[in-house]
Formats: C-alpha cells, structure tokens, sequence
C-alpha cells in the first residue's frame, strides 16, 4: 500500500501513522523532517518550499514503489508540505510499516534519502539577514 | 518550433518568470537546449548543478525533444 | 532530555512525538513496535508483557544516555508497555530528536537493538494452540 | 544468609512463583549461587541462556553476593 501526498496545509502525522498501521507488521519507523530554527549558525526565521507538482508526486511515487520492491515492506506513507513552513513546522513524513524492523529501518533511510536526491522540490532559507535557494549553489 | 520551459526556485527567480516560450530548431537535443537557455540565462551556469526533465521525467543529454513536450529545468533540488 | 517509561496501559504516540520535538533539530526518526498476527506462520491471539520494573528503566535509561553520548542528539523518548497487548498495539515507541537525520537513525536503530538485547522485559505469545516465552529456549 | 531471589517469565513460571529465599553461604559468588539455582530449578539449564542481576545491575560470575541485595535471575530478554 503506497500513500503518497504533495500538500500545502500541515502535515497531518497521526494520519500518516494510521494510514500505515498493517496487522502484520511488527514494526514502524517514520522519519519527520522539521524546520530547524538554525544553519550553520544563522538564525533562520522560515522556510518557503516549492516543487514541480506533477513530476515530484511521480517521483515519490517511484521511491515508495522501489522502497517495496527491495525491502519487504508492507506499506509506505511519504506527504511532503509545500508552501511557507516556520521553526518547527514538519516539511516531510515518513512511515514504512514491515513485519521486521529492519526493512522498516532500511526502507525509510533510503526512502527520504532519495527523496532529497531526486525530488523536484525545492527550498529557500529565509535569514534574518538575506535568503538562499538550498544546495544551489557550491 | 516553440517550446514552453518551466522554471522553479532559483532558475524562476533569475528569470523572474515560471515559465518561458523558446523557438528552437526541430527535434532539437537535450544538450543542445541546455546550450541555447545558458546563453540567455548565463546565471544557470553558477549553480552548483542542473537537469532538464521532458514529460515529468529526467532526461539525458542525448534525448530529442519534441514540440508538445513539457520541458522544465531542474535545479538542484532540497526537499525533505 | 531524556523521557523513559513503562506503561500499563496504551503508549500515547503523539504525547512521545510532542516531547521529544526540539526547535534545534531538523529530523526525528520514530520506532514503533506493534504486534503482529502472525510468527512463523503461527496465528497470535495476543501478548503478554512484564518486567522487571527498576533494573529495565535502569537499563531504558542507560541506553538513552548511550545514545546522546554516541551521536548528535538532543532528545530521546523511549516508552515501553507492559501488561496484555492485543494485535496491532503498539509495544514500543522511542523517538529520537537530532539536528542531522543521520544521527536520528543511527540513535533511534541503536535503540531499539540494544533495548531487545539488555533490558529486562519479557513477552509470552499466546497462540491459538499454545503459549510460548519468546526467545527463552533455542 | 538467606538471600532472596526474584524470578520473571519463562523461570516464574517454571517457579510457581515471583520470588523465592534460598539459604547460601554468606558472600556467595553469582556463579556458586547459580550452580545452587540449577540444582534446585533444573528446568533453568533448558534456557537458551540467562543471566544474574544483583541490585538492579547485570552481575558477572565472580561477583559476590550479600545478604541485603536484590538477586533477580534473568531469562532471555524479549521486549519491544
């Protein structure tokens, strides 16, 4: 079972989990990305993401379909936020449910791994003092 | 033939448009569209990387592209 | 910040998720151990968990400390119940708070593995034919 | 001395009961205490394995034991 979702309201993680919940997992490992209030020492005072719609939901898509295919995973559960996020806010979720813990581990380090490899999403850091598109340049 | 190229993050920004119409040979490459969009945007060539997607998909150097194509460029991305 | 626990009745997984956010941290990684319908084929009823109460939040807290030693964390929430658990009740839950993801997955997985192997809890599976203490005998 | 012994699990069960005083030499060591375990619970040495905590803590062989400590005997762990 794949859950996949672009949305530009907050994340809703107790859904995300319960989307996931499979009587035939004995475990769950989620992975939420949050907003820090820091980088490399700057005080950051939010962040505004955006993504190319079409292609990010196929290429999640394609993660959580290869995430079943290589691990033995029962479902996946990955919702990234779009839009202004503040400190704390959640940007990302998660949820790999798999009979073992370890595909569960497994498949949800290489699920947002790639994600942050392959994504078309992208975000700017908003400082107090300027802003910057994240990884675009050297 | 024209083509329509989609902007995001730091590319919209330097071309300070989502979107972008191009008149380009037929059939034209990958590599070849990179070459004519450096030239107008000299700034794509200070980031630290950049693809090009055709039909929501990551396209190689040697691929054609044709006139109903949706083509966007594809800065380094930073999701999660 | 540490925050252990032993519970007799239902782990409160947003109450975990709650505690251990952090404004300093950019990932949390979450384990959860629910029970399964089935081991080896065999269809379980339900389980039943006890322990050894001081020596396994001894132990709990051990590993938390451990954990911020050994990796870049900031917090660790480690809840474990005990008591009779149903199918699909959540056993476990450890929630690991850190800057980077890196060290979140690395805390949490050296969580969960080393909770399995040194603290004293113990579970019974209650099949539809028989009983059995999980991992006593070979 | 009389030393007193908590048991959990597999052994509780095979035990009839939580806890049991057993009357050893004083300073005993985990392993004398052990030996003297196994020979009144023999259904122990069918364990994959167990271990000895005193006072909270897992305890080696050759540690000794005194009247006023908890001693819990620590079949194969199996939480989460």
């Amino acid at each position: 079972m794949i859950d996949i979702k672009l949305s530009d309201t907050p994340l809703d993680m107790a859904a995300c989990i319960g989307n996931a919940a499979d009587d035939a997992c004995g475990g769950q490992v989620i992975f939420a990305g949050t907003v820090r209030n820091k980088t490399k020492g700057r005080r950051v005072l939010r962040l505004e993401y955006e993504c190319y719609q079409s292609m990010a939901l196929k290429e999640i898509k394609k993660i959580a379909e290869n995430a079943i295919r290589l691990w033995d995973i029962r479902r996946i559960v990955i919702h990234h936020r779009v839009g202004v996020l503040g400190i704390g806010d959640t940007a990302v979720v998660i949820v790999v449910s798999a009979p073992h813990r370890e595909a569960a581990f497994e498949g949800c380090r290489y699920a947002i791994e790639t994600l942050k490899k392959t994504v078309p999403i992208w975000k700017k850091e908003i400082f107090e003092d300027g802003e910057e598109w994240v990884s675009a340049h050297t | 033939m024209k083509i329509r190229i989609l902007a995001f993050g730091v590319v919209k920004e330097f071309m300070n448009s989502s979107s972008l119409e191009m008149d380009v040979q037929e059939a034209i490459t990958v590599a070849a569209l990179k070459a004519e969009f450096e030239a107008l945007y000299p700034e794509i060539k200070k980031l630290k990387t950049y693809l090009v997607a055709v039909n929501d998909t990551y396209a190689g150097d040697d691929e054609t592209v044709d006139a109903n194509a949706e083509v966007a460029i594809i800065p380094p991305v930073s999701g999660g």
